[in-house]
């Protein structure tokens, strides 16, 4: 899984820049975000600006994301395609997920 | 015209890997625009299919790569339909609609099986048969109206 | 990764019914563009598979109805390679570059027989072979660098 | 092959509504626009602006139309959407058809 990242204050932006999220790299996507968490990232922004497609285990994969940085962490989401926009209406986690139209919303949100 | 209307249908066959889904999924939302369905629509059909395809490949063939998956694609005049076979391992039985998820609590959101309720929401029909060897996932959507 | 690289692949078939032609060249389409081909090169990718399936039709098969065709389609990191195969008719012998065409006389144009320079004009490779039965025309497509 | 036809003084508009004209349907297309032919109708507007694809044996059919039409005849093609333009481009065929942006310029072209 091929992913930017930059770190703007406490806030750590994920840029994945793979165009599907979906079962054949998931789960790489998954380790790559997880492995920041453990190593103690509090404040994840996920810049999905690039992915054009994420299917149910994308999102499996995203929520594990969420779970895994608990109470004390904070996740936000830009930068939804139609397609993915969808996938998150479809199964209702546009209302469990931050969703953000920038990246700037996204980051000063969870900056403060 | 003498003959009975014979509607379009293409067979798209990929090998099990799910590196090759996508394939398939582009191809059905192609096709999905031309026969009538809005974007957002298509969006839909080619989710619905790569949920299909892939249970195929990771409960069918458990993960198994050198297999094949035939999709066929059917263009009615009312609706599309999307059958999926494959000659791995059925299901012990298809599971459910999932209860309502919890949304207050986090730590209750599910991670996978998401897959058939995407299916079971989009599409108007999805059956599963068994024909022999062979596994057979049926789904189909009406085009809505203009 | 320990495995060589297995390029996406997937086959497409059809009954030969020229009313089903477009539904492999709607797919070819979207596949081509999601290889990295711009839209005016899509289009002429979808043209030339159209030009192959219909002469598999009516050239291979004589317009009979009830066979089938196959096109295979393969994504190489540097190029598209579309393979049309029947168990027809072969050709005679597989035409040369027809001669420039006289556009100062409107009586001397073609209003046939401009299938494969097409695909020769778009096309880097067309090759035709034949194994057994099944005739085999391969068309491949390099990416122009960005 | 479902096709409109309006009248506008000598020059009759046909405007195919199938979105292909294509070996499935290139003979029936090529006999309505050589019915109107027979019947003496010399100047013809072929507006292609519901038409998304094209392929040889259609662009045969038109290069038939225009050769029945002959010296006393004219032809003007108007609504070429990309494809269909790549299409006379890779022929060389845009060099041989009257082609317009709009069914105004084509039809005032004829009309003169
Ligand atoms: N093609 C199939 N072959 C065998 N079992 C299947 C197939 N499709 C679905 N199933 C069963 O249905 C269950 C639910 O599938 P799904 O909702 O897509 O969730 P997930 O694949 O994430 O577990 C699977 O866990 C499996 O038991
Ligand atoms: N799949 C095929 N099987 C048999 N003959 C073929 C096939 N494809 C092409 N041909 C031969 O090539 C000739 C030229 O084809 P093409 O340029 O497409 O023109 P057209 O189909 O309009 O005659 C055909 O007339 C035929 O003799």
């Amino acid at each position: 899984m091929r992913m930017e990242h930059t770190l703007i204050d406490d806030v750590l932006v994920l840029v994945p820049l793979d165009a599907r999220i979906e079962a054949a790299n998931s789960a790489a996507f998954k380790g790559a975000v997880v492995d920041w968490i453990h190593k103690g990232q509090r404040k994840i922004v996920l810049d999905l600006i690039h992915v054009e497609f994420i299917d149910s285990s994308g999102l499996g994969a995203i929520i594990s994301s969420l779970k895994n940085l608990g109470k004390d962490g904070d996740l936000a989401l830009c930068g939804l395609s139609k397609p993915v926009m969808n996938l998150f209406r479809l199964t209702r986690m546009q209302r469990i997920f931050q969703l953000f139209e920038s990246r700037e919303e996204a980051v000063s949100k969870l900056a403060h | 015209m003498n003959e009975s209307r014979v509607f379009p249908r293409i067979r798209l066959s990929i090998q099990s890997r799910l590196d090759h889904v996508f394939l398939v999924g582009k191809s059905a939302w192609a096709l999905s625009r031309y026969a009538g369905f809005g974007e957002s629509e298509a969006d839909s059909i080619e989710l619905c299919l790569v949920e299909a395809v892939t249970n195929a490949i990771q409960h069918g063939y458990r993960g198994e790569k050198d297999h094949s998956v035939d999709i066929d694609i059917i263009l009615f005049s009312d609706r599309i339909s999307l059958v999926v076979s494959h000659g791995g391992q059925g299901p012990l039985h298809v599971p459910k609609e999932p209860s309502e998820v919890d949304i207050t609590d986090a730590r209750s959101l599910p991670e996978s099986g998401m897959g058939l309720s995407i299916i079971r929401r989009v599409m108007d029909h999805m059956t599963y048969a068994t024909h022999g060897n062979v596994h057979v996932w049926t789904m189909e959507k009406r085009r809505s109206d203009e």
